[in-house]
């Protein structure tokens, strides 16, 4: 498995967000997608999960790709509880027991029965990483996952992920320079174009500005 | 303690409802006294004799349960089809341009213009199950188009995402969100089909229906009967309205989604 | 156009023939409503003398459609003297305890039987054994029909069976379409279906067939006219003349269908073309006083034998005949 | 190049309308065939040709107008009135008791229960206009609220710490949310006024009014007037509701919010 | 002015958030709660807000307070432009150039028409930011002001914080160390109870860990 983004171009209304943009992902590891905010990181993202279409360009490889999307926003199911709303993404057997260890996991196990609206930013952020997690995609899209946790919650979610998912793609999307230097193998720093400002996989880990 | 809450809510909400029927069998009384003729308005009092002996026969029973059955028939028949409906405008192009013009006609044909062309066709017992579901289909239609297209579009390319599937995306997704939409559109259908239902069984004066009744009181001036039956169908409207309301609520909690005023009262 | 000639041209036959009942009554308005339909006919005269100017009186008039207005009308006072249904005058009478008085009927029995594709019906025996096809179940029609029924020795039900349709109009609708053989039609709907189904005829008429079984003690009625109680004691003169005034007219519209048609179009109470062929066969009357007393009576008591509630709950009392 | 975009898609679902109305009119024609009765069912073509007819004669402009106006009224009402309830029963408690046994008696009672009472109090050209405001005032009642009640509460959060006042937080909170609620409920009202006006029109049978030459054709068996009115009757609801729906949609822009499916359109 | 809580309590369903709680505030200056995800501090300032009620004790100096509230969800009113989300706020005279020059100084000058569905992330967090600041309030209650933001839009704001709202009093809620450390004056580290771990309005501003 190897994605590629070839020559992307995407615009609303008329002003480009990607323009004739190309990417060649590796098979595993994290890339971090680093870039001032409204310069489209978000937008690659929903492309390469299929939900918004290229106005030109393709992207290969992602055809029929099992995809965990952490959403930027949470998108829980408002009517669904916590332990409800991780068990829709789990296959029918032995989901209950499943979620509820998913949620042991995020250091929810008391908030199982609350519904989103009775959650406070930080628990419905590890609801949604629970989830994504649970699901269990073979490539993961994480946008800033790590935004409302505090820092003790912070660190216990990125060894999780980091634990849950080895051997397994994951692009990621954050503002936060240290976890983004803690978890990734390849650092692009995107500003319209796209700047490699470290890569790991090949070289000795740096540290940029 | 919760639970004691919600009864003590129960309690006083019922309360308030028997306070607010009070007043306006008060303003019944008034009217009934300030207009002073017994041919236009009878007495609550006299209404609740009457009521009282006609409950008292085998007739009146049966009058109730075939109406009721009619009335429902017409209802439920009206639920599925405009639901059947609102789906099939809002999935398919091509059911959206062929349904329109059908949905535009039963919200506008009065029965009048096509009750002989029914006629031919159906038994005149079964006008008023029609006109039931003319007045119903339509609003169900449009409440449950509205809700499937206000339904959270992050929320569906969610369920994309994580493969809920078809089934599992409307169930997870598009049910819970249609759902207050349907549960208004059912409380006012409810109503509805029990005017055009009971009108319609006026016109053809069928025998052993209310609307019969209501017409036969009406063509003898016999007041009190007109008063009496008319109750007789408001009382029915409200207690079944009541009674569907707290079967979509259950249905609702039973599938694991809740149709209520927030997700607070859980 | 040639609607408001004729008009004109009856305007001076009028003129003559309500003159010399134009007294010297102090000028009372009568407000008076008509019923659409066969019962109204008789009053478009008189309608149309009222809107020329011509009559004795300029009394009011309205044409409403339903019995539903008639009764709001009395009810509240609206109007003083209306045409109404033969039972619904008893009803009224007796549901205002007395509040109405009959001043007169107006239009017998409008009911025939139909027969079409075939069928001869020649009288009332050539029935035993036949499907009947009706409309106005619970009503009138229905009480009429078995009264005649029985009092010729035929059981509905068993000797000869009655179906009962939701509508009139259905039921034309059914017998031009050729689903029906035998019908039992108010008009205007007989003259209807006449026109549009070549093999219809008229078999019986109940009017005829009520007064052989009822042996001339009652008529079969269908409309009358009704006034008030409290106005006919007040102003019993104009309301006299306004009696007389309306006798003419009916004799009028009996002696010149054609006009009279045109008159009915104007005051919407029935279109012209349906008018001019259903007059001859609306029964129109005039019968009052002691002969109205004599005949009503008894065919209330068969509405009342068939069901009480048809006329009020009770038969009317004598003062319910308004007497010159 | 985005108005050309919508121009395209405006005539896109004209075409896409225009076919829908071919295939109903060739069933129709296929009934009429089928059926063989001309007293049952009479040929499109005919209509057609009696509408041609009838549009030239001044008294078919005067019938509709009038019928329209009086309708239109109705629906008016209706509409102001059911959103006045609305509102009145979500913001009182009062309100609320008071008002919904009210509204349940509005959504049951048939037309001819109280009919004679109704023709003591007003002229019975105007009780086509009270007809529809039963009919609209529930379906606007039901509606409304659900809209009001289903306003985000975070934004009225929002609203009541950043001072909006009474005024503005309805200016530009509630109206905006309860916009489609709105919307639907007005098109589904505008078809259902014109049914319940009609109809009582043709109980009345009024003169100068749809409802009336519906029930003068029904009388006199002209089957192919009762199709020809009937045509009229849908064609002027399914105008007004469209016109209906631009100025509502006219009116949300012009005052700074959105009703249509999405803020994508803009 | 000055705000005190007075043992206050407030629970949901039988757990309780606060217990018998207590804290007095300045009357400038910026107050940071920090706490774990899911310990109370924005049911907190809630409770300051108004918006919820205190099962016991009270809150006294609030009334008729005017509140700059920046929610922890952005609450921008979706059925308005960015443009027009300031200018609601706004006293009418001249509220559009006004808006239009708050919407310049968080940097989406460009973005004044577009719909909150067609902002990112971040740049919904910065229009909330500039609603929140253009109100004026007397009081600014931030929850999690800075979350979605890349590094340089976060100093931008926390600068333009800083430069609109002097001699105001500010109750920031973050788990940004760095920018808790930069705005406060005094931190609470708040985890069921209140622990006083910097204050720098009597003493010297210190590191915690
Ligand atoms: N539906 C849309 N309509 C119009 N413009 C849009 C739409 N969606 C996104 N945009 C624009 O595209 C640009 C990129 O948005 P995107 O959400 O990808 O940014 P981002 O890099 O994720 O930013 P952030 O870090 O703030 O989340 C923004 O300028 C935004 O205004
Ligand atoms: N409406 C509610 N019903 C039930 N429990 C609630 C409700 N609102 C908040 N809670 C609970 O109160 C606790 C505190 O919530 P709060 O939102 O104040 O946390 P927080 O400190 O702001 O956390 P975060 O940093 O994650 O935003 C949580 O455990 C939450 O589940
Ligand atoms: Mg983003
Ligand atoms: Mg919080």
């Amino acid at each position: 498995m190897s994605i590629e983004i070839r020559s992307a171009s995407k615009s609303y209304h008329g002003a480009a967000v990607l323009n004739n943009f190309s990417l060649s992902l590796p098979s595993t590891g994290t890339v971090c997608l680093f870039g001032p905010s409204g310069c489209g990181k978000t937008t690659i993202l929903n492309c390469i999960a299929g939900l918004e279409s290229l106005d030109s360009g393709r992207i290969i490889g992602t055809e029929n790709l099992k995809i965990s999307y952490l959403f930027q926003e949470d998108r829980l199911l408002p009517w669904n509880t916590a332990l409800k709303n991780i068990e829709a993404v789990l296959p029918r057997k032995n989901s209950r027991a499943l979620a509820a260890e998913w949620l042991r996991l995020v250091g929810l196990e008391a908030a199982a029965d609350k519904y989103p609206c009775q959650l406070s930013g930080g628990m419905r952020r590890r609801v949604a990483i629970a989830r994504a997690l649970a699901y269990g995609g073979d490539l993961l899209l994480l946008d800033e996952p790590f935004q409302r946790l505090d820092a003790g919650s912070k660190d216990r979610m990125m060894e999780l992920i980091e634990k849950k998912t080895e051997g397994k793609l994951k692009i990621l999307v954050t503002h936060d320079k240290k976890a983004a230097d803690h978890l990734s193998d390849i650092i692009y720093h995107f500003d319209g174009k796209m700047i490699k400002i470290l890569d790991n996989i090949n070289s000795e880990r740096q540290h940029y500005t | 303690m919760i639970s004691i809450i919600k009864s003590k809510k129960i309690l006083r909400r019922f309360f308030v409802g028997c306070i607010s029927i009070t007043f306006w069998i008060c303003v019944w009384q008034w009217a009934y006294l300030a207009v002073g003729e017994e041919i236009l308005v009878v007495s609550p009092l006299e209404v609740l004799n009457r009521l009282g002996v006609l409950l008292r026969h085998w007739s009146f029973w049966m009058t109730v349960i075939l109406s009721m059955f009619r009335i429902l028939e017409g209802f439920l028949l009206g639920i599925f089809l405009g639901t059947g409906f609102a789906i099939l405008t809002e999935v398919s192009r091509v059911g959206s341009a062929l349904l329109r013009p059908v949905i535009g006609i039963m919200k506008a044909t009065p029965v009048a213009s096509f009750i002989i062309l029914a006629l031919v066709w159906m038994k005149s017992s079964q006008v008023p199950v029609f006109a039931s579901v003319l007045i119903v289909l339509p609003i169900l239609w449009a409440n449950v188009s509205e809700g499937i297209r206000k339904t959270d579009r992050s929320l569906l390319q969610m369920a994309e995402m994580y493969r809920f599937g078809r089934v599992g995306t409307v169930k997870k997704v598009y049910l819970p969100s249609v759902l207050p939409y349907f549960t208004a559109a059912c409380t006012t259908g409810m109503g509805m089909a029990w005017k055009g239902g009971v009108a319609a069984e006026v016109l053809s004066s069928l025998p052993l229906s209310l609307g019969g009744e209501i017409y036969r009181s009406k063509i003898y001036l016999e007041t009190t009967d007109l008063f009496a039956w008319t109750a007789v169908v408001i009382l029915l409207s409200v207690l079944l309205e009541r009674a569907m309301l707290c079967a979509v609520k259950a249905a609702g909690v039973r599938f694991g989604f809740y149709s209520g005023e927030g997700y607070d009262e859980h | 156009s040639s609607g408001q000639e004729s008009s004109k041209g009856l305007q001076a036959a009028s003129t003559i023939s309500s003159s010399n009942s134009s007294s010297d009554s102090a000028k009372t308005v009568v407000r008076v409503a008509g019923l659409k339909g066969p019962t109204g006919l008789s009053m478009v005269k008189l309608m149309s003398d009222s809107r020329n100017g011509d009559a004795s009186e300029d009394d009011q008039f309205t044409v409403v459609s339903s019995p539903d207005e008639i009764v709001a009308k009395i009810s509240s006072g609206e109007v003083d003297v209306a045409a109404a249904p033969t039972n619904l005058a008893a009803a009224l009478y007796n549901k205002t305890n007395g509040g109405v008085q009959l001043a007169a009927v107006t239009t017998l029995g409008v009911l025939y039987v139909l027969t079409a594709n075939g069928e001869t019906i020649k009288s009332l025996s050539d029935l035993k054994g036949k499907t009947v096809y009706s409309s106005g179940q619970g009503a009138t029609p229905e009480y009429a029909l078995n009264f005649i029924l029985r009092q010729n020795g035929l059981e509905p039900g068993k000797d000869v069976t009655v179906e009962y349709e939701a509508e009139h109009a259905e039921l034309a609708s059914m017998m031009i379409a050729g689903k029906v053989k035998i019908a039992v039609l108010p008009e205007p709907f007989v003259t209807q279906v006449l026109s549009k189904n070549s093999t219809a005829k008229i078999a019986l008429n109940l009017t005829d067939e009520w007064n052989k079984a009822a042996k001339k003690q009652s008529v079969l009625t269908m409309g009358c006219l009704i006034v008030r109680k409290k106005f006919a004691q007040e102003n019993k003169s104009a309301l006299d003349s306004f009696l007389a005034d309306y006798k003419s007219s009916a004799d009028y519209v009996n002696s010149n269908p054609g006009k009279a048609a045109v008159l009915s179009q104007q005051f919407g109470m029935m279109d012209s073309a349906v008018a001019e062929k259903a007059i001859p066969n609306c029964a129109i009357v005039y019968m009052d006083g002691t002969e109205m007393k004599e005949k009503i009576p008894e065919f209330l008591n068969v509405l009342y034998q068939a069901n009480p509630k048809s006329v009020g709950g009770k038969l009317p009392a004598d003062d319910f005949y308004y007497q010159k």
